[in-house]
């Protein structure tokens, strides 16, 4: 299980293939994950840049607990968290989660319960610049279910 | 004697002369660290709190030493 | 929307990268993926190699219609399935399947059907060679809800 | 006036000597196509059947030029 919270630019690819090279090879059978990549319109605006905040020690604790919990509810051989902070630009990665299971219905049901909780319990904020040069605090997110 | 006092995100730009540190025999819950630093009565409906790096409600008792942050919505991921 | 039947081992995130490259960057905010992956271990014992034997022309078919299904159920962006046929051994990848949309909701639940859907549907066949040299067709798959 | 037959996995070891065509006037529908080249009555009830690459019940009627397969269940992925 591990978290990385990370400033600039990451390779989600990277992370998850270092952190599979850790696991017993054919242990694992289902391997399930998802990437949030900035977009380049948000709410109807053309958006030119992100910066993301966030609380810096709670953060990693909240997402050690999503990734704790997640495996009381389900049976994980791994999980992996790595959110990007700080400022980016559309079409960059800024968070991967990844479940490791035996069987595809953990994998599936783990990794989007890591997202779900994270947009909901983990402090990150975004304050997006837009194209006209204004900027603005992000205050919902999209729903999940 | 001092609790610690956090601002994040827009709240932080919204308030920007709240104090960073409370003296702990003032205060009894989260929401009378808010007004404490703030000099504003309840802290809006909005607002999350955390002690100590994990989330509460403002009826929650604080003491010396802890660290109490108020938040906007998260809005990460 | 592609679909690719692979003889031979295969590199998921090189076929996901390769398939990503042609979106538009900022396009797309969600990406989710879905690789299986062989064990050395099914139904208690150890297995020691497996062949997949597929259906041509009929595969192909059903996998374009899958994802059709998928794209008249979500709103996509991509979607993307390699699948790898003939012999193989434990840990090495069978399956991708990534879907890419604006939103997480429509990812999470188009991967998860386009898995459901392959395994129920598409026309592939497992037979492993166990560690005591017999060999066995698989018969069921594993429950995926 | 051929109707090509197939079959894949278990069910070409199990049955190895079933013919791979057989006469489109001798048959009508997939059950048909099923007893013709395998000498047996019905097709046991997990059989899966497609014809032209379609999924099909075995009911589905058969015309000159189809290609009719037979299969296990799927257990790919």
């Amino acid at each position: 299980m591990a978290v990385h919270i990370v400033e600039g630019s990451f390779d989600p690819n990277r992370y998850q293939a270092e952190h599979e090279a850790s696991l017993v090879a054919g242990s694992f059978g289902a391997t399930a994950n998802f990437i949030g990549t900035m977009r380049h319109i948000n709410e109807g605006d053309e958006v030119t840049g992100m910066t993301l905040e966030h609380y810096p020690g709670m953060t990693e604790k909240e997402l050690e607990n999503i990734i704790s919990d997640a495996c009381e509810q389900w049976r994980l051989i791994d999980a992996l968290i790595v959110h990007r902070v700080g400022p980016m630009t559309p079409g960059e990665p800024i968070v991967l989660t990844t479940v490791w299971s035996m069987h595809r219905k953990d994998a599936f049901e783990a990794v989007r319960f890591l997202m779900e909780a994270l947009k909901s319990r983990a402090p990150f904020w975004k304050k997006e610049t837009l194209a006209n040069g204004r900027s603005r605090w992000v205050e919902k997110n999209t729903p999940g279910y | 004697m001092a609790i610690q006092v956090k601002f994040f995100a827009s709240l932080k730009e919204d308030i920007p002369d709240a104090l960073r540190e409370v003296n702990s025999e003032d205060v009894a819950t989260v929401a009378d660290v808010w007004a404490a630093a703030t000099g504003i009565k309840e802290p809006p409906a909005h607002v999350v709190c955390s002690v100590n790096h994990s989330h509460e409600p403002v009826t929650h008792p604080v003491k010396e030493g802890d660290e109490v942050a108020f938040f906007p919505p998260i809005t990460g991921g």
